[in-house]
């Protein structure tokens, strides 16, 4: 039967570890690039796993960015008494309400790219990331807007999503409180592909800098229709921008773009281009921004499972041990990212960086890296 | 019983009812006759509600019948049938009937939701009544028979018993022997007779049948062009020559 | 601020909102005339229509990107290839449409209406993903950015006509867009009123066994109808292509929608109306989006756009309940 | 075959014994086999086969009950999985009722519905405002936010709301017909999704996109019910009498009526039947439904946002009623119980179960096909291929016949009363 | 010349059988009439001869070519027009548009002309009404153009569904009269009657058809005098 793909002789000695992520539906691109990041870390342990004698499997959910998936398939995790972690969600509105049905099992979840600040503000024992939070990331960049673009007159777009909401809402007032003005705030529909209606609305409007909270397909579009537009002040959004495929869309147009991550450029820090590289040869694929933090989440969790193991004698941890396990971790040492959990399951080590297009290529250029 | 004055209906440019005056005592069988498009049809649709004349008055029973939707109307106590068959296809013949016995049947969601003994009790005794109203037509082997598979003739005559199930004062029938063969008809004559002396009914048909039309109505009515062209006993109809001209034709005369 | 400044503010825009409304209601338009045209014959909401004008778009940036592979932008004028790319992937889509007609479609003439709508829902999941999947083969990443034929910006002097005005700006894309567009239409609407087989395609819409007894090949009719409506469809996905350059396998649900509210707000089955309908829907939203927080002092913003669109449709459906066009024929009884 | 068929169609014992055998070993390797989703699957085909089968009515039911409250929780919850089928029965059993709404808009009254969701997400956001912080961003009591006792109230409540919306619309837009009406359904709810994603300003009423979190699972007497099996019997209580409620409904004047109206307006109405009211009537009805679902859903999920509530879930609802065969109870529950299934639960696992011969290397299918992102086209096809070879749905609607001997008179009396009319 | 004829056809809608081993011929230049009750089948009969119910048995030739295979649309290319019963007007297409659809067939605008000029001359009210829509008018009025839009094709064979049907008997007089003059001016006629009387006395031969059997044939007037017959319907 479909369900009965384990076998079940040496059950006890399989570990699982699930990934949940939007692999089909408009953000596909980015949860594909956490999964492969995960799938690519687990199986670089599957060696030292079965040293410890213990079989890693993989298993992909798709949440299709959508709640209610996301919560049924969180229901199956739990069910499947072998999965001991997950790696996920990209979108916090999917991660928020998922979590529930992990913290009711003790899964531990590690979030490679939820920065919304609800996802760990509800005091989760099994909920962490590894990225930062929007209330650092987006005061991060109001503040070098305001200070060192010295952006007068803001004007703000979000997409209407609740990842895009509590981005635009953090910069808001951040830059609000450092004397800027807002002099728009308005929203657009996710999936659209003409914005010209709100462009129209910001050339009245006449700011001198954009920001937009959301993700790059309607980012990129908006760019570029501003672009035609003749508008020339610069544009600002947040890790939703940054993919690659950002540039593919607005071409040219990127070069007046800044976008603050909560993603190091994988490829500046060490051993970031053997990552790139190995990423490339086993999925041939170039990577994403989050492939790496798909990469390390995994690196966490299997970190955490393997301390579980040698507090438990070398046997099969619990899931409460692992939950306690993965929470404990102080000081991991990631491809990208440094990361030790607080008490609420936020990476004491997250950095918010700051790119600007000087090309037309991506990644942009890192130009600012802001720690807490 | 049923008072019309200076009724007209136009559409658009066209005047398909004509300042017409008519007036229908009760328990009589009126015959409509006319040539096709002289508005005959729209002169039923305006009686029933279905549209509302452009002008005019239409008194039943000492109340006005215009402006009201056509369900109100069926509840003062008119009931009809079509020209081009509508019947609820899907369903069986029994439920034709019942539907048509809809505004008799008072109890209440709740009763229906709980299954209450009053709704029980009733839906039994509809069930009953829809099935001697088939009775009534010839229809009872079929009640079970969705009534878009039966026959052209079948059909017509479960329009009539649809409408009768509404417990009228006044049938409109709107050619029920179209399509009939003569035998047929005479089955047909016999039905209506039957319904004016068991249910106390005021019929009124519009029928191209000149022999039946002949031989059942009490007084006639012709429309042409929208506008009453004569009226009377069958008779003084049939020698009229301005009907003859306008709708019997010769040889109608002869054969009828 | 105060009231007239805010209605400076949205006149000074206006022209360029009208601009843009019109290029986006185009769009609208002429898909909304493939909703028309096959909810004309079928009565079908052929929901797939979308995604018929979607692979037109993907088909249309293929040939693009195997043209400019081939060096031909350099060699051809950019009309000339953008016709030829209209002409190839509009007759592919046009036989994609005749195949989901004939295979999807055909089986269920006889079954209740409504099951047909499953179907096309059905088509509409498995071309989302058929495309996908392709161009996620082909390039890695389904959200497609194509060559750009079109790109000198033309400035529209409406300031010089009137003082209040701003001037608006239009690409040369979008120009070619308004022009092919209206030819489309014209065409269309010329074929369906004034020619045999577009009378013919009336008839066979209202009644097939008789339109058959006037010696009418109703199956014949009924591809002819979809080959034109996918056609014209996929054309309109070339077009889309052309303007926003960016284009991804889930285009054709929202437009899609938003097209067939406009057929609908026209009058379905009208095809001037969906025309206008089209344009409507258009210019309503790109003025909402651009003017409604001005005109609301913030309380309601640019999202609220579509709630307006939808608000507009649903008034005037109430009081003209068969669409702007349609007419009222009261039922014969 | 035919023969053996024949044959079971007459002889009800071996029927009886039939379905016995197949419950006992269904269950019984369910029992065995924790996790084996087509164990589950195959225990819950059995009420398919008893709906087949020619017992009398009150023998079906009162088998189906015991398999839905007794057997099916009883084997499935030995192991871990337990609660997985329990989240996935709760989700078909809501689904199943709102879908069962639908079909008395759609299938008996004969209005195309498109924005049905918004209902639910009318019910659902009645009891999230009320019942965590939200409402003190309006209200400023001591009384608010409730507590999940308040839950049950709220089931009323949110059947009440979303029935009164149903009216609101309905009182201008009926007048629209047919694929119009479609339209400005759809507009509905998609009104209704917007507003919703939109009003956290300029009071914040629904947290827009954020979604509203820390909704309280119901409480009763002191006890909370947060686990999906709780839920379940929650979802099978109400699901029980909207099934009671649609058949009673569909067999009464009420139910006549909504068929008439479908089959021809004009002549309904010259039956004397208020048009406007009773597809009023149909809309409440079935609005109240989604809505009493949605007040379920928002305490089951503990969290909702508006994503939940897309034209897209309208659709599929829809999807449930056509594909079970509208107008037809028992083909809508299968409908709505086999979508479901297959979203939640046979697509994700055939997924998984492919991702792992990928994973271990027995197949080799490229990512851009990989299973998991086929869910669309393998549901499209399933679509596709059960409309063209059951093209009246999978069981569709039958005229409830009559027995002659219920229609005779047996008293004379009667019978002078009803000439005499 | 025998122009149609049926042999032995069985035809069933779903399970029910309509027609039973029916066998008849129309010869070219005559009036053929069928009649029976409600539910005999002869409405079935037209339809299988056009290629609308395809029958489970039996043969059909036209002119000697077999016309079992083909599709209702070639039927009506070989000359065979069949006005079904209920009118079957294309309702939101106006007079004019209907007739045209008549003659969809034909390339010659010119031919379309005279046709329509003489179906207006057969028809008067059609000319007043040529902008109208087909579904607005009155049922006789649709019959009318029925039978006008029929003749539009230029058919040899003309098959009548019940064209008496709820028109004024001014009207039928001039139907009957019309299909007369059609016949004598060479087009073979298929009459569908309930009006017994009237079909018979125009009609060459007669058929009688009683639950999808064919029950008597006889010469027209022979019919009429016939006692049965004038039982069961000329009442
Ligand atoms: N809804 C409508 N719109 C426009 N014209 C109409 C409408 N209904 C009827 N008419 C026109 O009004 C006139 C009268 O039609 P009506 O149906 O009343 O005739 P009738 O007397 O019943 O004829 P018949 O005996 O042929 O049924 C006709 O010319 C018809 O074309
Ligand atoms: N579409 C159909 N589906 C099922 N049964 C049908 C259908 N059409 C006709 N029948 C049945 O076939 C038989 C013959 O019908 P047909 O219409 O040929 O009769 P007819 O002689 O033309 O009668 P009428 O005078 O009423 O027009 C009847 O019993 C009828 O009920
Ligand atoms: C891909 C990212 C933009 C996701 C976002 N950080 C979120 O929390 O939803
Ligand atoms: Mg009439
Ligand atoms: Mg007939």
């Amino acid at each position: 039967g479909c369900g009965n793909g384990k076998d079940s002789k040496d059950k006890n000695k399989v570990i699982e570890v699930a990934t949940q992520s939007p692999l089909s539906g408009g953000s596909a691109t980015l949860g594909d690039s956490i999964k492969l990041g995960a799938q690519m870390e687990l199986e670089n342990q599957k060696a030292d796993f079965k040293k410890l004698g213990f079989d890693l499997k993989l298993v992909p959910y798709d949440d299709q960015g959508d709640p209610t998936k996301g919560v049924s398939n969180a229901e199956q995790i739990a069910a499947d008494t072998s999965i001991l972690g997950v790696v996920g969600h990209l979108n916090s509105g999917v991660a928020i309400p998922s979590s529930l049905k992990y913290e009711k099992a003790h899964i531990p979840m590690v979030s490679p790219a939820n920065t919304a600040t609800e996802v760990t503000d509800r005091g989760l024992s099994s909920v962490n990331r590894i990225c930062a939070r929007d209330d650092f990331q987006g005061p991060a960049g109001a503040n070098y807007a305001v200070n060192t673009l010295k952006a007068k007159n803001i004007y703000i777009i979000q997409d209407k999503t609740a990842y895009g909401t509590g981005l635009a809402d953090a910069f808001k007032d951040a830059a609000a409180k450092l004397g800027a003005k807002i002099v728009g705030y308005e929203g657009i529909t996710v999936g659209e592909k003409d914005f010209n209606g709100v462009i129209n609305n910001i050339a009245t409007k006449k700011p001198d800098l954009v920001f937009f909270g959301g993700l790059y397909a309607e980012g990129g579009l908006i760019i570029k229709q501003a672009a035609d537009k003749g508008l020339k002040m610069p544009f600002m959004g947040g890790d939703g921008l940054d993919s690659s495929t950002l540039v593919e869309i607005a071409g040219d147009a990127v070069k007046n773009v800044y976008y603050t991550s909560v993603a190091a450029d994988t490829l500046k820090v060490a051993g970031g281009q053997e990552f790139a590289n190995q990423y490339k040869k086993e999925f041939n694929k170039n990577i994403e921004s989050y492939s790496a933090y798909g990469y390390d989440s995994m690196g966490v969790i299997l970190q955490g499972i393997k301390n579980a193991i040698k507090d438990n004698n070398n046997k099969m941890p619990s899931r409460e041990e692992v939950e306690k396990a993965v929470r404990d971790i102080q000081d991991f040492n990631g491809v990208v990212t440094k990361v030790g959990f607080d008490e609420k399951g936020d990476n004491k080590f997250a950095k918010v960086y700051i790119y600007h297009f000087d090309e037309t290529k991506y990644p942009g250029k890192q130009i600012d890296e802001i720690s807490k | 019983m049923l008072k019309i004055s200076n009724l007209t209906k136009k559409f658009g440019g066209l005047t398909a009812v004509c300042d017409v005056n008519i007036e229908i005592n009760a328990g009589t069988i009126t015959a409509i006759i006319g040539p096709n498009g002289a508005g005959k049809t729209t002169f039923f649709n305006m009686i029933t509600g279905v549209y509302t004349p452009t002008s005019g008055q239409i008194m039943f029973q000492n109340e006005s019948l215009v402006g009201l939707k056509p369900h109100a109307v069926s509840r003062k106590g008119i009931a009809r049938t079509f020209q081009n068959i509508r019947l609820f296809s899907s369903m069986t013949a029994l439920e034709n009937v019942m539907v048509g016995m809809h505004q008799h049947l008072n109890y209440s969601v709740l009763s229906t939701l709980l299954h209450l003994p009053t709704y029980k009790k009733k839906e039994k005794m509809a069930m009953k009544k829809a099935y001697k109203w088939l009775e009534y037509v010839g229809l009872e082997e079929l009640y079970n028979e969705e009534a878009g598979c039966l026959s052209y003739g079948a059909q017509r005559r479960l329009e009539i018993a649809r409408a009768l199930a509404t417990e009228p004062k006044i049938l409109l029938l709107d050619e029920p022997a179209a399509g009939m063969n003569p035998k047929e008809t005479k089955d047909l004559t016999n039905l209506i007779y039957q319904m004016r002396d068991d249910l106390n009914l005021t019929v009124v048909l519009i029928e191209h049948d000149m022999k039946l039309v002949m031989e059942i109505s009490e007084y006639l009515f012709v429309l042409d062009h929208g506008e009453k062209i004569a009226e009377g006993k069958p008779i003084e109809i049939r020698n009229n020559p301005k009907v003859i001209e306008a709708y019997l034709g010769k040889s109608a005369v002869t054969t009828a | 601020m105060k009231e007239d400044i805010l209605v400076n503010d949205v006149i000074q825009s206006l022209p360029q909102v009208l601009v843009d409304g019109f290029i986006l209601g185009a769009v609208y338009a002429i898909v909304a005339l493939g909703y028309t045209m096959v909810y004309g014959i079928l009565e079908l909401i052929n929901f797939a229509h979308g995604e018929i004008f979607m692979s037109g778009a993907f088909i249309g940036t293929a040939f693009l990107f195997v043209f400019s592979g081939l060096g031909l932008f350099h060699s051809l004028p950019a009309l000339l290839i953008l016709i030829i790319v209209l002409v190839l992937t509009s007759v592919l889509t046009g036989f994609v449409g005749m195949g989901i007609e004939r295979v999807a479609y055909r089986p269920l003439r006889k079954a209740p209406k409504l099951i047909t709508l499953i179907t096309a829902i059905g088509i509409s999941f498995l071309l989302q993903d058929f495309v996908r999947f392709i161009t996620e083969l082909k390039r890695g990443n389904y959200i497609l950015t194509g060559p750009s034929l079109f790109n000198t910006q033309h400035s529209i002097k409406t300031h010089s006509i009137l003082s209040v005005f701003g001037n608006a700006q239009i690409k040369s894309a979008s120009i070619i867009i308004l022009v092919v567009a209206v030819i489309m239409m014209i065409t269309l609407d010329f074929f369906i009123n004034k020619t045999k087989w577009g009378m013919a395609m009336r008839a066979v819409a209202q009644d097939r066994e008789t339109a058959s007894l006037m010696s009418v090949n109703v199956n014949k009719v009924i591809s002819l109808t979809f080959f034109l409506g996918s056609a014209l469809g996929g054309a309109t996905g070339v077009l889309f292509a052309v303007q926003y350059n960016t284009i991804d396998p889930y285009i054709g649900f929202i437009l899609g929608l938003k097209a067939f509210t406009a057929a609908v707000l026209g009058g379905i089955g009208n095809i001037r109306g969906a025309m206008v309908g089209g344009f409507v829907i258009g210019i309503l939203e790109m003025f909402a989006s651009a003017n409604l927080s001005t005109l609301t002092s913030g309380v309601l913003g640019s999202e609220y756009k579509d709630v307006f669109a939808f608000a507009i449709l649903i008034i005037v459906l109430i009081f003209k309940p068969e669409g702007l066009f349609g007419k009222s024929v009261a039922e014969k009884v | 075959m035919d023969k053996i068929k024949g044959y079971l169609q007459q002889n009800k014992l071996a029927q009886a014994i039939l379905i016995c055998v197949y419950v006992l070993t269904t269950s019984l390797s369910l029992y065995l086999l924790q996790e084996s989703v087509v164990a589950f699957l195959l225990v819950l085909f059995s009420l398919y086969l008893l709906y087949l089968t020619h017992f009398k009515n009150s023998i079906k039911w009162i088998s189906a009950i015991f398999i839905l409250t007794i057997l099916i929780p009883y084997v499935s919850s030995q192991g871990t999985a337990f609660q997985s089928y329990m989240d996935v029965s709760t989700l078909v059993g809501i689904y199943v009722a709102m879908a069962l709404g639908l079909n008395i808009v759609v299938g008996l009254a004969g209005l195309l519905d498109l924005g049905f969701i918004a209902f639910f997400a009318i019910g659902a956001y009645t009891y999230a405002i009320f019942s965590t912080n939200q409402v003190t961003n309006f209200i400023h009591t001591n009384f608010f936010p409730l507590t999940g006792n308040s839950f049950w109230l709220f089931i009323f409540i949110g059947g009440f709301v979303a029935a009164i919306s149903g009216i609101l619309l309905g009182i201008p837009v009926l007048r629209v017909k047919g694929d119009y009406l479609a339209i400005v359904t759809l507009g509905f709810g998609e009104i209704i999704r917007i507003v919703f994603n939109n009003l956290d300003r300029p009071i914040n009423f629904t947290n827009g996109a954020k979604g509203i979190s820390g909704i309280p699972s119901p409480t009763i007497f002191g006890y909370v019910l947060s686990d999906s099996n709780q839920f379940y019997y929650v979802v099978l209580a109400l699901l029980g009498i909207v099934i009671l409620a649609v058949t009673r409904l569909e067999n009464s004047k009420l139910g006549r009526s909504w068929k008439a109206v479908r089959e021809n307006e004009i002549a309904a109405q010259s039956m004397g039947i208020h048009l406007v009211r009773t597809k009023l009537l149909a809309f409440a009805i079935g609005a109240s439904f989604s809505g009493m679902m949605g007040v379920v859903f928002s305490a089951k999920q503990m969290f909702i946002d508006p994503t939940s509530f897309t034209m897209l879930q309208s659709i599929t609802i829809l999807v449930m009623v056509i594909l079970g065969g509208m107008g037809s109870v028992p083909g809508v529950i299968l409908g709505a119980a086999l979508v479901t299934i297959l979203n939640l639960q046979v697509l994700t696992e055939v997924t998984n179960y492919l991702n792992q011969l990928t994973l271990d290397g027995v197949i080799s299918i490229p990512t851009a096909l990989s299973p998991a992102k086929m869910q669309r086209f393998i549901f499209g096809m399933v679509l596709i291929l059960v409309a063209i070879f059951r093209p009246q749905g999978l069981l569709p609607a039958k005229n409830k016949k009559v027995n002659k001997e219920d229609l005779i008179e047996t008293h004379t009396e009667e019978h002078k009363q009803t000439i005499s009319m | 010349m025998t122009l149609l004829k049926l042999n032995e056809i069985n035809s069933f809608y779903g399970g029910i059988q309509a027609l039973k081993n029916i066998s008849l011929e129309v010869n070219e230049g005559e009036i053929v009439t069928l009649i029976g009750s409600n539910g005999a089948g002869k409405s079935t009969t037209l339809k299988t001869i056009s290629g609308q119910v395809k029958p489970k048995s039996g043969e059909i030739y036209y002119k000697n070519q077999d016309l079992l295979k083909l599709p209702t649309h070639n039927i009506a290319l070989k000359g065979i027009a069949h006005v079904p019963e209920g009118r079957k007007i294309f309702s939101k297409l106006t007079v004019k548009e209907n007739l045209e659809m008549g003659a969809f067939s034909v390339k010659d605008k010119k031919i379309i002309k005279e046709r329509l000029e003489r179906v207006f001359n057969y028809f008067p009210r059609l000319r007043e009404r040529i902008d109208q829509k087909g579904g607005t008018m009155s049922g006789g009025e649709q019959q009318m153009l029925a039978i006008g839009r029929a003749l539009m094709m230029g058919p040899s064979l003309l098959m009548l569904d019940e064209p008496s049907m709820g028109l004024a008997p001014i009207i039928v007089e001039q139907i009957f009269e019309i299909i007369e003059q059609l016949n004598s001016e060479g087009m073979t006629i298929l009459l569908v009657e309930q009006n017994a009387y009237q079909a018979l006395q125009i009609a060459h031969r007669g058929y009688v058809i009683q639950t999808g059997e064919i029950q008597m044939v006889g010469e027209g007037k022979t019919l009429m005098n016939n006692e049965e017959v004038k039982k069961a319907y000329l009442a």
